[in-house]
């Protein structure tokens, strides 16, 4: 049934138009790791997403549906979730997918020989976190094939968002024997087997990696593409000219030069993307370890005018840390929790004479803005210092480190003020409140407020979405008023995305999906 | 008639910083075909400078040929196009140079620079050339033709290395050779044998030769006639016999004085001529030899003596053999007597 | 035959002291004057020494004759092109170019002549002595060899780590910079210096003054080096342009002057977005004064070239 | 002897080479586990650590490399660990090696012609224009050249692609903005020593022998006045055959020379130390063969006291 | 005894052209020379009497042998020992060009060796500029000009001069007046000749003019093919060559007499050899009208024929 299904797919496109269904866009970086275990990077993460199909998948809009599994029940206490998969899942070589597979993936994560990066995201199950560790053994491990196409998870506690979670390619399953016969069958594209809407067949190194129509999918009717061509190339100049040469049908991220003129395009692409654009404020550093500096800072530079004249990418500018696009029973989480900070120059002004005073500072120590070396953080960093100059009267000095270098730097608290950006992995506000919690790795500020992770802790195991959600809005208030950084915008992405093409799916925290894409015309 | 290369009137200047040498002022003589010419005189008195421009190789700038013609075959080589001048260089007109240590290119194999030639005026094989150039090698009385060919200048001692010029020079035959003290780095018996080969060349071929040395017997062993040059001026010219033997030029009676004779029992000290050169930057308005004469007149001092005709053209530009000189020829044997 | 009529009576024999002539020579001038005269004659590098000053002097006096300093931003007056109000336009933070190029400057000029001059130095002595000492028995074997070894060694340790290890024990400036070009861009000039100083040193005039008792560092400067000044000529204006271009790369990565101060390079380099936008000025300013600087470095180098020469001279 | 002298000390460079990045690249700070995201639970860490020997004291992972790349094993890259260091060698040099020896073709015959023109024609228009084009090629370094030879070249003309690599065409505009550089050093250089050649007696010697202007040149002009030229090359023909890290960037070349950047920047320990001893390898043996060269060049030269 | 400055004992000096190839240059040569004595050495171009030359004075490190100066062997001499020697010991370049250097002031050029030994300063110094200027011939303002601008005997003087700027014992005079006009090498050898009675100067005097040599030299030698052929005072050799090389190099001088009967010319047979394998036995055999059947065999011993006329030939 499955070649005549294929004949007919194919026929049909050409049918109905005469168009080659091909179609190349820009991963900009060569992908690290085209392996669900070891991959950890958004280039990497977008070849999967189209290669693999997990337990969940997404749809157009970005919602978790249900992907490879048809059926999914959870336990009344919320942790344990049987999944029953489709008879009609099959791998790129044809053999079926079956329960056993997504064990077998899931274990080979944990394995601590395996060195999975993103394993810390299966600690949610039962007995994972230790044997990652090496404190448990795999047996211990929650994860099970009951049968073919049953598969049972057991949670430690509750976890709202785990159908997020489980779009996330960590989890997507992986063939047994393709992975134990070859140690580097990821990289070997000849020989690959996947179970997504493409599989790989080509991948020139720091070049391309091509991706074709995998026809042993159950839903092949659905994909239209029948060749996608993923280049690398890291300029926005170049890829951008690219574009222009229709070298490529679809390029993310613009110059920013250009993104003015590009505006009025067609072709042209915004979408929020699911991040926050910050200021860290190292808390335990002269002069921030005053709230009142820390928010006169806040207060004296003019969001509107750097996201449109300086990033000028259609960031929104960000009063909070939760960007948009976060949904709750009562509509986005942003709008529901509103602006945070009030742009006031005369008020930052005082609330800094203010702060200076309960210090006993004569004039304020001198304030160094770190940022990581890139020529948009520095143009950033030039604007916010003359605003910080003209509307609050204050000189501070910039200076830039290269990323693994600003890392430790950062990491030892090394600043006192100092560039960050932060996005979700997947949407739900969990994501970028815990970024503060005193014991995140993440947070370089030296900032720890018992209540905001007493808060945050509740959170994670309340079910009712609507209290889950209140509690989330209360401990953004409470970071928000000690404001240990200062938000400056949330981000966005930017396409240039060719008019021959319909049915491409953008999404808030990823690259756009090509499953449904169509080209309708040459 | 027609000589083979006649010079009329040479001016030759180098504009330097500070000034301008005239370096050769109104040299004219001819070659005939077949005849060896000398050239005798100071060092630093133009004798290069007077052949190079035969050649056409002073640089300009800052060298600068002022005034006069070269007649080659008729045609004036000051008047060629570079295309055509380079027909005739290194074909019908070669040249020795005087320094052989600097004179040959220090990156490639002598052999290379023999065949050079000869591959391009005479169309030669590589293969031919080569042999050719083995037997130049040879002919100059280098030892192990075949190996020297492949060797490099500086491997050469510096007689080889004026050989190994000369075998350049010869390469190709030329019709007039100009030899710029060809033999002054060699030794006695390899000069012999050099002379004897352009002697050869000239008996043989009619190859005429300008021949600029400092020893006055080889002049006088090769050469037919013979100028004599100071200070960028032909002060004397004439047949070899003539001028050796009937001299009317101070300056060449002091340079016939100089020569020690191999013949002489006992030791004397050498007669040089006392002083030295003038300055060619500003050359005296008289006779330029007038300074170091013994024979000076006022006359000497002001005016630039014309060319007294002899017999068989012999030619001398001094004052003193003008009639209303007063008792020439008792200054001549007066002089002539203190040696 | 005698055309012109002499007067009898010089037919004399003269007095001996009237044969002293006066020596009238062309002017005896020391070297230094001679160069010196040499380069004032020379059309081109006085033209390049003319545009030097020009730069310069604007360098001094170019940021004062705007009013606008080279840090105010006028975000809403960004990207405009040059006017009366800004001659050079301004930036995409809206900052007045002409400021911002006369104060880049004074940091690109003096990054420039200073690291030109500091590679000078050290490829004059490292590759003087190791082409000298080359070839020199077995001590001076060692001694080329162990420097050249050091060469090849600071050519291959990856510059961009050392540049991070600088990053992370030195304070950024310009005294930073500095010494980040030093450490590897005087090994260029050095082996070039070598490379001439092996050729040179088989001249005779060379034995000669070895011969003559001439101290080895007297024969290196006064014998090797200024026959090999025109190609330390030549590689020193080159030296210039790439000082130029490393520190605005070494400043894009964090170790050389902050903004909002920027030198030529990194104007040039922020501004490479402009092919796209057409926002021309931005990278024709600094682009233009970094060639224009270059022009008058080679044409002063050209002539002081052949102002070194003796015999280039006329 | 002397060649086997030669090679153990081009090998004891390359370890001393190898041994200082070593240092250096263990000193500053990063981690080629960090990032921003996700920062990942220490046992995690440790895991991955331990897989690159990273666990291990300094010393004890220094002798670990020594001994590795002594069996020409080095490793495995941290940032892509499906691939070897040898691999991604392997496979990126080739694409940089064709690049890098394009451009210098390019460079030295234009380089040389032009300095030539310009010696020949010393004070004269030509060499004030040559001189102008050097400094334009001096003063514009490839990445400023290259976005605007994308513009013109490939698109508003559309003569080549814009970038990317597999044709030949994808090779020539970025061949043309790595060349502009060189070319105008060469072209510096070759102006200088051919005026000094040209002055040389033998130049006379071999005019009088009515060869042409051009075969002068050629014969005995160039090889007298290409040693600084030869010195030149040396360094910039490895540094451009390993790739240059802003030209496979702009033009998005599969070579080797973003990783002596990235590797850096990423901490991706075994591609850095594999780059580097990559790299030094080719530079000494190349340093090597020049110093060689110079003796084929100018005869004369001697660089050893054992030669006579 | 007499005191000899120099003594030259087996003196051999070989290049290595590659692996199998060596020139013998200079082939085990001993030679003494006395204080305030002219040694005339000629010789076949390439037979090494440059090279010769430039070892004595330390330019070139021998391959073999030992060089005695004032008695001492000067490989043993202790710092200050040897930089007086160097001093003491100098050379004049055959080749005026090359050993000029010509970015420096002929004035800069004499006083090298006076500033390198500190021997005059200021004024002083100057003035040994223009001393030895005169001294050699040319003028005082020619300090200022650089060596370009001389022709090539001009320039040999600015050679000799430089050489006589360190007051020197011993000079090697390498073809010193080669490239001088007659009337210049009378004056230059006059002032060799005075230099020598004022200064007690010894020579070593390479020519290749047989009549300059018989002038100025006591005692000859006769180099062929890095061999020492024959060695006598001067007017002994001219009136009685022993060596046929000798003769026939004698018979080769040219006369001044254009009229005179042409001297009947010893003509040298066959190629001279290389150096690099030279004929076995006698060097000269290959070309001597006298060879025999032992020539080919054994070298010859190197003999007193008659009092203070030495000579290595089978002949005698
Ligand atoms: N390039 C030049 N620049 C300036 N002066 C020069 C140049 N070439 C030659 N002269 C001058 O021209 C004059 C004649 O030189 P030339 O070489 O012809 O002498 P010469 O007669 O060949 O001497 P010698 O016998 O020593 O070779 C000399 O005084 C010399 O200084
Ligand atoms: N640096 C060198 N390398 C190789 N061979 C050399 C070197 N220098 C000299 N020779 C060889 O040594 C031999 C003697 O050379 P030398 O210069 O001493 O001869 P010479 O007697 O001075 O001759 P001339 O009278 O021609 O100057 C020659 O065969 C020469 O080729
Ligand atoms: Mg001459
Ligand atoms: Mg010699």
């Amino acid at each position: 049934g499955c070649s005549g299904g294929e004949k007919t797919s194919s026929g049909d496109a050409k049918d109905a138009k005469d168009v080659k269904q091909e179609m190349v866009v820009n991963a900009k970086t060569e992908p690290p790791a085209i392996d669900p275990a070891k991959a950890t990077d958004t280039t990497s993460g977008w070849i999967l997403d189209h290669i693999f199909e997990g337990l969940y998948t997404r749809d157009k809009e970005g919602n978790p549906v249900l992907g490879a599994a048809k059926d999914v029940k959870i336990s009344e206490d919320g942790k344990t979730y049987t999944f029953t998969l489709r008879e009609d899942a099959k791998w790129s070589d044809g053999s079926p997918v079956t329960a056993s597979d997504f064990e077998y993936a899931w274990k080979r994560v944990l394995n601590p020989e395996t060195g999975s990066a993103f394993a810390f995201y299966l600690y949610y199950i039962k007995g994972a976190e230790d044997y990652n560790k090496g404190k448990g053994s795999e047996g211990d491990v929650a994860i099970k094939a009951e049968d073919d196409h049953t598969f049972v998870v057991e949670l430690n506690s509750p976890l709202g968002y785990f159908d997020s979670l489980l779009t996330l390619w960590t989890f997507d399953p992986v063939k047994k024997d393709l992975v134990e016969g070859n140690k580097n069958w990821s990289a070997d594209a000849n020989n690959y087997v996947s179970n997504g809407p493409f599989k790989m067949t080509k991948w020139e190194h720091d070049n391309q990696v091509i991706i074709e129509k995998n026809t042993e999918y159950y839903a092949k009717d659905e994909v239209n593409l029948d060749k996608v061509t993923f280049k690398m190339v890291g300029e926005a100049t170049t890829y951008y000219q690219m574009f222009k040469t229709k070298e490529f049908d679809l390029v993310i991220t613009l110059p920013t030069d250009v993104i003015d003129a590009e505006r009025k395009n067609d072709e042209y692409l915004e979408v929020p993307y699911y991040g926050t654009y910050m200021y860290m404020f190292n808390t335990e550093k002269e002069p921030f370890n005053n709230q009142k500096v820390r928010k006169a800072f806040a207060m004296a530079i003019d969001r509107e005018t750097l996201a449109k004249n300086v990033s000028k990418a259609g960031e929104t500018p960000a009063y909070s840390m939760v960007p948009l696009g976060a949904e709750t029973p009562e509509g986005d989480f942003r709008k529901v929790g509103g602006d945070y900070i009030e742009e006031n120059y005369d008020e930052a002004k005082k609330l800094l004479e203010e702060g200076m005073k309960e210090e006993g500072w004569a004039t304020l120590p001198e304030v160094t803005l770190m940022y990581n070396t890139d020529e948009n953080h520095k143009k950033i960093a030039e604007a916010v210092q003359e605003m910080i100059k003209v509307n609050l009267g204050v000189n501070i000095k910039l200076n830039n480190q290269e990323w693994a270098t600003y890392l430790d730097t950062t990491k030892q608290h090394n600043y006192q003020m100092a560039r960050m950006g932060w996005i979700g992995v997947f949407v739900d506000p969990v994501v970028n409140l815990d970024y503060y919690l005193g014991d995140s790795p993440n947070n370089r500020t030296g900032w720890v407020n018992e209540e905001f992770d007493r808060i945050m802790a509740e959170s994670k195991v309340e079910q009712d979405p609507e209290k889950r959600f209140q509690l989330l809005h209360d401990a953004e208030e409470i970071l928000m008023t000690d404001l240990p950084f200062m938000p400056v915008y949330h981000y966005t992405n930017n396409y240039l995305v060719s008019q021959n093409f319909e049915d491409i799916a953008y999404y808030v925290n990823r690259y756009p999906a090509l499953k449904w894409a169509k080209k309708v015309s040459q | 008639m027609s000589h083979l290369l006649e010079v009329k009137n040479l001016e030759v200047n180098f504009k330097t910083y500070g000034g301008e040498v005239k370096a050769v002022r109104d040299v004219s003589f001819h070659v005939d075909k077949g005849e060896i010419l000398a050239i005798v005189g100071e060092s630093g008195s133009g004798k290069s400078v007077t052949v190079q421009s035969i050649m056409g190789l002073i640089p300009t700038p800052p060298g600068i040929i002022k005034g006069g013609s070269i007649h080659f075959k008729g045609q004036d080589l000051l008047k060629l196009s570079k295309r055509e001048m380079r027909k005739i260089k290194g074909s019908k007109i070669s040249m020795i140079f005087q320094d052989p240590m600097t004179s040959l290119n220090p990156t490639m194999r002598i052999g290379a620079q023999i065949e050079e030639g000869l591959i391009l005026h005479q169309g030669l094989s590589k293969q031919a050339a080569k042999e050719k150039a083995i037997e130049m090698i040879k002919l100059v009385g280098i030892p192990n033709p075949a190996e020297r060919y492949n060797q490099f200048p500086h491997e050469f001692s510096g007689g080889m290395r004026q050989r190994a010029m000369i075998a350049i020079a010869l390469a190709c035959s030329p019709e007039l050779l100009i030899a710029d003290e060809p033999t002054t780095a060699l030794d006695v018996t390899i000069q012999a044998q050099v002379l004897e080969l352009m002697k050869d060349l000239q008996n043989q071929l009619e190859t005429s030769i300008i021949l600029i040395t400092h020893d006055l017997g080889v002049v006088a062993e090769t050469a037919e006639r013979v100028i004599v040059m100071y200070a960028g001026m032909m002060v004397e010219s004439g047949t070899v016999t003539e001028l050796f033997e009937n001299p009317k030029h101070p300056y060449t009676w002091g340079l016939l004085e100089s020569v020690p004779k191999v013949e002489d029992g006992e030791k004397q000290p050498l007669i040089p001529i006392e002083g030295s050169p003038p300055d060619l930057f500003s050359p005296p308005k008289g006779c330029p030899f007038a300074p170091r004469c013994k024979y000076a007149m006022e006359i000497c001092l002001e005016e630039v003596p014309p060319g007294f005709e002899f017999n068989d053209g012999h030619v001398a530009r001094c004052w003193l053999n003008d009639p209303r000189a007063p008792k020439a020829e008792d200054l001549i044997a007066a002089g002539r007597e203190d040696v | 035959m005698i055309e012109k009529s002499v007067d009898q009576s010089l037919f004399r024999p003269v007095d001996p002291k009237r044969k002293e002539v006066d020596p009238i020579q062309r002017p005896s001038l020391s070297v230094w004057k001679e160069t010196v005269i040499s380069i004032m004659k020379n059309k081109l590098a006085l033209f390049g020494l003319f545009l030097l000053m020009v730069i310069v002097f604007f360098s001094i006096f170019g940021p004062m004759m705007v009013q606008f300093t080279a840090s105010e931003q006028a975000l809403t007056k960004a990207n405009m092109p040059p006017s009366n109000e800004h001659w050079f336009g301004t930036d995409d933070l809206g900052r007045d170019m002409w400021a911002r190029t006369w104060m880049g400057a004074r940091i690109s000029l003096t990054i420039g002549l200073v690291a030109a001059l500091i590679d000078l130095i050290l490829g004059l002595v490292v590759g003087g002595l190791s082409g000298y000492m080359a070839g020199r028995g077995k001590l001076g074997d060692n001694v080329d060899g162990f420097l050249m070894r050091i060469v090849e060694i600071l050519y291959g340790i990856p510059y961009l780590l050392v540049v991070i290890l600088l990053m992370v024990i030195m304070d950024p400036g310009v005294t930073t910079i500095i010494i980040a070009l030093c450490v590897t861009g005087w090994v260029g000039m050095a082996r070039i210096i070598r490379g001439q100083v092996l050729q040179l040193k088989s001249q005779e005039y060379v034995m000669a003054a070895e011969k003559l008792g001439t101290s080895h560092a007297k024969i290196i400067t006064r014998h090797l080096l200024p026959n090999t000044m025109g190609i330390i000529i030549v590689n020193l204006t080159f030296t210039i342009p790439s000082a130029i271009f490393a520190e605005a790369f070494l400043s894009f990565l964090g170790l050389g002057v902050q903004a909002p101060f920027a030198s030529w390079g990194t104007m040039a380099n922020d501004a490479l977005g402009v092919i796209l936008s057409g926002q021309w000025w931005r990278l024709f300013f600094p682009g233009f004064l970094i060639s224009l600087t270059m022009f008058a470095f080679n044409a002063f180098g050209d002539g002081l070239q052949d102002a070194l020469d003796p015999r280039a001279r006329d | 002897m002397y060649i086997v002298k030669r090679f153990l000390t081009m090998i004891l460079t390359i370890w001393v080479i190898a041994s200082l990045t070593f240092v250096i690249m263990k000193f500053i700070p990063g981690d080629p586990f960090a990032s921003d995201s996700d920062v990942l639970p220490p046992e995690i860490l440790e895991n991955m650590r331990a897989k690159y020997n990273l666990d291990k004291p300094i010393p004890v992972q220094y002798v670990l490399y020594i001994k590795n790349l002594a069996m020409l094993d080095l490793g495995t890259s941290i940032q892509s660990e499906t691939r070897t260091v040898n691999q991604i060698i392997s496979e990126g040099f080739p694409a940089s090696a064709l690049l890098g020896i394009q451009s210098i073709i390019i460079a030295l015959i234009f380089g040389i012609m032009l300095g030539i023109i310009a010696a020949l024609n010393h004070n004269r228009f030509l060499d004030y224009a040559s001189m102008v084009i050097a400094i334009i090629g001096i003063s514009i370094p490839s990445f400023i050249l290259a976005p605007f030879l994308m513009k013109f070249f490939a698109v508003d003309w559309g003569l080549f692609p814009v970038a990317s690599w597999g044709t030949w065409q994808h090779s020539v505009l970025p061949s043309l903005a790595l060349a502009t550089t060189p070319l105008a050093v060469i072209a510096r250089f070759m102006r200088s020593s051919m005026l000094e050649v040209m002055n040389q007696n033998y130049i006379k010697t071999a005019n009088a022998k009515g060869l042409s202007t051009t075969s002068l040149v050629m014969k005995h002009g160039i090889r007298n006045a290409i040693l600084p030229v030869v010195t030149f090359i040396g360094p910039l023909f490895v540094s451009l055959i390993t790739g240059t890290f802003v030209i496979e960037k702009i033009f998005a070349i599969p070579g080797i020379g973003r990783y002596f950047v990235d590797s850096i920047f990423n901490r991706d320990y075994p591609v850095i130390m594999g780059t580097t001893v990559f790299f030094s390898a080719l530079l000494v043996v190349t340093l090597f063969l020049i110093d060689i060269s110079y003796r084929f060049i100018d005869p004369r030269i001697k660089l050893s006291s054992k030669g006579d | 005894m007499e005191e000899y400055i120099l003594e030259v004992q087996q003196l051999t000096k070989y290049f290595h052209i590659n692996k199998e190839k060596t020139v013998k240059s200079v082939d085990d040569i001993s030679l003494s020379i006395k204080k305030g004595e002219t040694f005339g050495l000629v010789g076949e171009s390439g037979s090494g009497k440059s090279t010769l030359g430039k070892t004595i004075v330390g330019l070139q490190p021998a391959t073999s042998g030992s060089i005695f100066y004032n008695g001492t062997d000067v490989e043993k001499l202790d710092r200050k020992m040897k930089k007086t020697v160097n001093r003491e010991l100098q050379i004049i370049f055959q080749d005026p060009h090359a050993s000029l250097n010509p970015r420096m002031q002929v004035g800069d050029i004499i006083a090298e060796g006076i500033d390198a030994y500190k021997l005059a300063k200021g004024k002083e110094r100057q003035d040994r500029i223009y001393e030895l200027l005169e001294k050699v011939g040319l003028r005082p303002e020619h300090a200022k000009r650089y060596p370009h601008e001389f022709s090539g005997g001009q320039r040999q003087r600015i050679g000799i001069a430089r050489a006589l700027a360190v007051q020197p014992k011993f000079i090697v005079a390498d073809e010193p007046i080669s490239a001088l006009d007659v009337s210049i090498q009378a004056q230059v050898i006059n002032l060799l000749d005075d230099l020598k009675k004022e200064e007690g100067l010894t020579y070593l005097f390479i020519a290749h003019d047989l009549g300059m040599v018989k002038h100025i030299s006591d005692r000859i030698g006769v180099m062929y093919l890095g061999k020492m052929m024959e060695m006598s005072g001067s007017d002994e050799l001219f009136a009685n060559p022993l060596h046929p090389y000798t003769q026939a190099l004698l018979s080769a001088i040219p006369n001044l007499n254009p009229r005179a009967e042409k001297r009947e010319r010893i003509v040298l047979a066959g190629d001279p050899p290389s150096p690099v394998n030279p004929p076995s036995g006698c060097r000269f055999r290959t070309r001597c009208p006298h060879a025999m059947e032992i020539c080919a065999k054994e070298v010859p011993t190197w003999k007193e024929v008659q009092k203070e006329h030495w000579t290595a030939c089978h002949l005698y």
